[in-house]
């Protein structure tokens, strides 16, 4: 089940990455391109450990949704 | 707030996030804890919105 | 179940009215913001009633899919 | 038909209603109702198209 | 449990194809429309094969995905 | 490995396929042989990066 989960991340980061990094797919993955995917992996789980990190603060201040 | 959390995150990426870069910097952290907020804001005001409609 | 419903359904008009009325993030929510999600949620509530409503007309005249 | 009225009002919204405004108006409503029947004609059209394929 | 899968993927192809062939939906669907709409499915089936046929392929060569 | 199948499908039929003709000819054969091999070698990066990132 774990297994699922992780791959289903990869389908979801990939497809994201794949629009953000890629304009027209070429003979191989460039560097550029590389480090585009790369970052945009990374970045986006920077993202979202900071909204979920902050989310979980404003549930303690208990403010939020109402 | 699992699906919240997601959508924010997507969201967010795409409005602060133009080039991802090596790290976060200190402008596209505070776009996304800006963002994070209008983004419950407008959950909020969606739903008494809906609400309202359907009572 | 009902609510897992409602909240799905404010899930699915959020992330829709945000890509039609936000433009850039803000400090807050200003006011023609706020008044384009309330119509946003309000007009698609109508084009789901009007679609619906005219479907089940058609679906009695024994029209539609075939 | 659930799913095909949850495009519909999707796809027929994007197509129709630009601004969204207090309510929806006659040309909005027209629009609506043309590009349902529209999208109940490519459904049509995609399905015949289909089967022959897999037949 | 067939049709259901079925009626999902002409949903899938009726909502790509939609996006790909209108522009503005208008009084009747005209035959520009209407062969851009055919040809679309018709593509999508064959890109479907020769990427189902070629992903096929690569695992028997014990290629692909690492 | 049907979702990714599925979304390789999607994915570079966009990239390869402006307007759908009466087949796919052999530009649009090779487009998307080649999309399909990039969008791999996307997928192996993403799951290195994320595997080196959880562990």
């Amino acid at each position: 089940k774990q297994k699922a989960q992780f791959q289903a991340q990869i389908h979801e980061f990939n497809s994201f990455c794949w629009d953000k990094c890629i304009e027209k797919p070429g003979a191989k993955l460039d560097s550029r391109t590389e480090t585009c995917i790369t970052n945009c992996v990374e970045r986006f789980i920077d993202t979202s450990l900071l909204i979920t990190n902050r989310f979980a603060q404003m549930l303690e201040k208990g403010g939020g949704m109402h | 707030a699992q699906e919240l959390l997601t959508k924010m995150t997507e969201k967010c990426f795409k409005k602060c996030i133009n080039k991802p870069g090596t790290s976060l910097d200190s402008s596209e952290q505070k776009c996304i804890a800006m963002c994070m907020d209008r983004y419950m804001d407008s959950w909020n005001l969606v739903s008494r919105t809906y609400s309202s409609r359907i009572q």
